[in-house]
């Protein structure tokens, strides 16, 4: 059972699809790529200096959280894990808070009122059944909203996995399934997590439709999640796309990916960058120049390097408060410990 | 006010707690049939099959959907046929559901409760007479609530879904259709967090919960009979704790016994012997006695009354506070 | 995706195999079919009388049962459920020890040795994935034996399902997993357990074989799942099979099965019994006569009703008991509460 | 005796277990990369990776596994990469592990061994600090320990796969690399179920485990510098617990301080201090203190300390049982 993945950008910037693709639109996309690429690494970089307590970086797959999310409308749901700092931004989730979290601050939980998305999941595999639960309730609800949730190629694995697949075919939920397929779990190939020869083939068990799309192609990515989420819109019911990427750096960084993959793999799929393809294109259609580019970079860093100040500029909060959302209110038990614990931290 | 068992008192709460609109009910074989123990029967007639679900068996989906939907604005109330069967959803439940709050910083919550059929003494087969409430209470952000009448069943599981938070519910199978009593109409509830005193007493504290409130009673008859003046409480709530009123009791009595069926080692009793023990030190008389469960898997019909708290094992305990 | 469920025997007994069935092995079989039925019927029966505490009725389902088990040898595993007394009497475990796990009698669960079948499971979906673990040792300890599981439709929807058909999948563990689709779980009907039209193409999603057969026909069970087991021990991975059948009487004896159907589906079900066409078969071929039958019921008697006497001749155990199988030798802990539970119970 | 980190102890103690051919060991990214924590490090070389086996990501799958492979005469030493990750294998722990040997008395057992690294103080993210040993004492036909120092972890990960039945193995991370010492070379076992007088003493008793070891050394250290006498107990095994060397003490004593960064409510601690009660009331002076860690998820990084029981915490505690 082969599914052949949808593209409509080669990754030499050749675009394949039938009508031609929106000029504006494109740099849009190319924008939001820039920065998600610079966010990546600017966070790398602070991990280095201690900045941060570790971080996920997602180099390589800013195509498929980029485009992921760009057919959402912001009453829709996000549901993705600790890789996808991209997606959550693009859909409203403050650079800071992504930041804060990746601080040991849980502050950055809190998202402004308005964006739907949770914070990221760093179980993997749980999360996927809210978003279940998030677009059926919605529809009790009487809006129509939908959710789409984002995990990797490892948490197909998880019992839970089943589970939220099973009840999204069952009650026909309006919820997409987007399977970021990054070729490794941890240092665990593709090949060795599951015996079905793709991802999307997997949907055949719950009986919806699954496709698979070259998850570098930003376009593609956006067609068809922006087809998943009309259908799940209109009451089809659920998709599960899998879009086929690579992670080019370490899981996390404190992981050493040379200890279980070969440099040429990477460069295979450096040669596919997400982003050089839209600016080759761009270019093309003389629509991309170095200034251009130049801007785009600026604009990026400044609203991420303001972030990372506000960021760091958060007072560090009190003993005390490690205690006052454990409950809407402090329970009896609580407030006697709480006032132990500030007692201790003086 | 009207008599009712606990069984029809928890369907009562259940039929009041889906006027509200946000309200669903969800769970294995609970629409159609109404649930293994009838506790939701004629709900899903009433309320329609899109707020009564009947839900595939998988408990984690189960408890991972409705988390969801408490996120969206839902109060969802699921039942678990058993709580033998909850473990699968052990990780939605510790690591999603008693910690959304948290880890949002309140943005967002998951107002949902979890009812939990428990218990043994029904000659039920394997995992069907779990009391493992300590796993739960254990848990931070999660409420455990134990019922044990007909009038705190339904008050208690109002109370629940009212709740901003997340609360396991325990049902004592036991009691469903032995326990019978008056219960008031309408929206009753119990409040969450209070113990009550279920008779006074002077010589010595028994404390206990669910389905063991049966036995703890009938020991305090059998003591009283004999002279002894026994204070009961009824937990009701097992986190957050009511511990002043444990603790003013014992330190008039000088004495406690505590009663539950879940085995001995880390069950929910040694928190409350170390709690007794930390603020009434000084007035016990007697070394707190637990009686509970053994440290054994809960045995099958024709063994369980080896295993069971029996209303003997209550009073001899009771009489050895009184002697040491 | 529609599998059509592989049949050799027609409800009316026409054989539609291409080459004809051995005779003998046909009698033998429909002596186990009868044998099974009188066991299910007296079973019942005793739940009634209340010698047992509740029983699960199988009826219905025996040509799954026989037929999976008959290909086992002796070293091989099973891994069954509560409703799979006649599968699991076919692979060596004593009708005596089934009752007694019904009368709530641990020492049930304690089969003679040599006998390769677990105590049957009593919570839904986790045993499946003990089946590969089984299965995986043989392997690995160098022998040929194989592993069979059966589950029910219902058990599907659960996580565990799935992480053991994927483990299956990726080790190509000799593992068969045998979905004994009755059309229910207590009362949930198979269309909404999941929404999959089949529960054999879920084997898709893993990478291996699903197929589906006649549940009420022996033969072809006993066909599909030899082939399943011969790829299994011949080192070619798991197998799926979907027996399709039915369960003719309530999930319990403590289920009133009209709360949730009609009638007319158990009539419809009747009417393609699993013992009828077998009989009406070996008539055809002169190879059934009423003499025979009655022979048949009376020896299954005899051994069956044996095996309640002896169950019951069994002296209940001392309070003290219940500690000794909790570990192997008796902690300190369990030694001081072992002599207090034996004070308390004189 | 060579001097190793406990990461080194630990990769000692499998390389010798695998020795027997009925030892497999399995968890995620055990393999190729040697375990996020190295622990496993150049045993799939060395052992093959038929016996040392990178899984899926699926710890209900890999337990189950596990489980089935220890009913067929293995010995599988399974790897969960965090306690908080071990909650979605609980139902096959609970429901299978744990039970199968009195379900079946006694004819199929599943002598395996669950690690679970835990623990918090390393600033690591959510549900990599987890400390739930409670969940897992509570379960009968468990067993449930837990390493302190490198030779210990050596000693005891060995008994623990010498066991008959499932051991609960835990792992403090914060201790792997920062913990050293000698640790014997070959098969050296500590028997499973006796607990350490780490340190003698005589004003008061600190009972600790694991990782908190750490801390209650200090503790004792600084009570030292005071003239107070602490006696250290390291329980080493939570279940079965060796309760007569903890009475020994506390009637000697009179004092004590249990130690545990679990939350309070219902952890192990509760335990100790209601056996201490049970058995030693009338040797107490004061009330058994608990320092612990509070009923809260555990913060991440930034606020982490004002959770984690701190030096000063335990020796307050312990100066509280000398007024008291
Ligand atoms: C329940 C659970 N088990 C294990 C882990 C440890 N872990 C973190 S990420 C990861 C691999 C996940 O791989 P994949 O789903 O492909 O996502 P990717 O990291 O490639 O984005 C593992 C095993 C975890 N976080 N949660
Ligand atoms: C984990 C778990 N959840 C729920 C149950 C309660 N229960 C017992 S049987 C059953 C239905 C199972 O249906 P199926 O798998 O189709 O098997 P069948 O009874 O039809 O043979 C349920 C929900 C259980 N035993 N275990
Ligand atoms: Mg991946
Ligand atoms: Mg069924």
């Amino acid at each position: 059972m082969h599914l052949k993945p949808h593209q409509l950008l080669t990754p030499e910037g050749v675009h394949t699809g039938r009508a031609a693709p929106d000029i504006d639109a494109v740099r849009a996309r190319y924008g939001a790529l820039v920065e998600a690429r610079l966010y990546d690494h600017k966070a790398s970089a602070l991990q280095r200096q201690g900045r941060l307590a570790t971080y996920a970086p997602y180099e390589g797959q800013e195509a498929t959280q980029v485009g992921a999310v760009a057919p959402l409308a912001a009453r829709d749901w996000l549901v993705a894990s600790y890789r996808d700092a991209a997606a959550m931004f693009f859909h409203g989730y403050p650079w800071k808070n992504l930041l804060l979290t990746r601080m040991g601050d849980e502050r950055g939980g809190h998202p402004p009122e308005g964006v739907n998305a949770l914070p990221p999941s760093i179980t993997v595999g749980g999360h996927m059944i809210h978003a279940v639960g998030l677009a059926w309730a919605e529809r009790l609800q009487g809006t129509d909203a939908v959710a789409l949730t984002i995990f990797g190629d490892g948490a197909t694995s998880e019992g839970d996995f089943h589970e939220a697949m099973n009840f999204a075919g069952v009650y026909r939920t309006p919820t997409v399934f987007l399977c970021q397929n990054n070729g490794w779990a941890i240092s665990m190939p593709r090949s060795q997590q599951t015996a079905s020869e793709t991802i999307a083939q997997k949907a055949v068990a719950y009986g919806f439709p699954g496709v698979a799309v070259d998850g570098n192609d930003v376009l593609a990515v956006e067609e068809v999640v922006a087809e998943a989420v009309a259908r799940a819109r209109g009451g089809d019911g659920p998709t599960l796309v899998e879009a086929l990427t690579y992670r080019i750096h370490g899981h996390t960084t404190a992981d050493d990916h040379r200890r279980y993959r070969v440099e040429e793999e990477v460069a295979t799929w450096r040669a596919k960058d997400p982003l050089e393809r839209v600016r080759l294109w761009l270019h093309g259609q003389g629509a991309w120049d170095e200034t251009w580019q130049s801007e785009l970079e600026e604009r990026a860093s400044r609203r991420i390097e303001a972030a990372v100040a506000e960021a760091e500029s958060l007072v560090s909060f009190t003993a005390g408060e490690i205690f006052d959302a454990t409950y809407q209110e402090l329970t009896a038990p609580l407030r006697i410990q709480r006032s132990l614990a500030e007692r201790d931290s003086q | 006010m009207s008599v009712l068992t606990m069984a029809q008192a928890l369907n009562s709460a259940l039929d009041v707690a889906l006027s509200d609109p946000r309200v669903v009910v969800m769970g294995e074989d609970i629409g159609t049939t109404g649930g293994v123990f009838r506790i939701t029967d004629g709900l899903a007639e009433k309320h329609g099959t899109e707020r009564v679900i009947d839900t595939p068996v998988a408990e984690s989906g189960i408890v991972g959907a409705a988390f969801g939907m408490a996120v969206a604005g839902m109060r969802p109330v699921v039942e678990i046929q058993f709580m033998g069967f909850s473990y699968p959803a052990y990780d939605q439940v510790i690591n999603h559901v008693a910690r959304i709050r948290n880890r949002s910083r309140h943005r967002f919550t998951a107002p949902m409760v979890i009812r939990l059929p428990y218990g043994a003494g029904i000659g039920a087969a394997e995992h069907h007479s779990e009391s493992t409430e300590a796993v739960y209470a254990h848990i931070p952000g999660l409420k455990v609530v134990v019922a044990s009448t007909p009038e705190n069943a339904k008050g208690l599981l109002l109370a629940a879904v009212d709740d901003p938070d997340p609360v396991i519910f325990m049902e004592p199978i036991r009691l469903y259709r032995a326990a019978r009593g008056e219960v008031p109409g309408g929206r009753h509830t119990t409040p969450i967090g209070s113990a009550e005193v279920d008779r006074t007493g002077s010589d010595v504290s028994l404390v206990s919960y669910g389905a063991m409130m049966r036995e703890t009673r009938e020991a305090a008859d059998r003591l009283a009979e004999d002279g002894v003046s026994a204070e009961i409480i009824d937990l009701r709530t097992l986190v957050p704790l009511d511990a002043d009123t444990i603790v003013a009791s014992v330190v008039r009595t000088g004495r406690a016994v505590i009663v539950h069926e879940a085995p001995l080692t880390a069950g929910y009793g040694a928190e409350i012997v170390a709690l007794i023990q930390e603020r009434a030190l000084y007035s016990l008389r007697a070394p707190v006695q637990r009686v509970t469960g053994w440290d054994t898997v809960v045995p099958l019909r024709l063994a369980e009354r080896h295993y069971m708290p029996s209303v003997a094992r209550i009073v001899s305990a009771a009489r050895q506070t009184l002697e040491g």
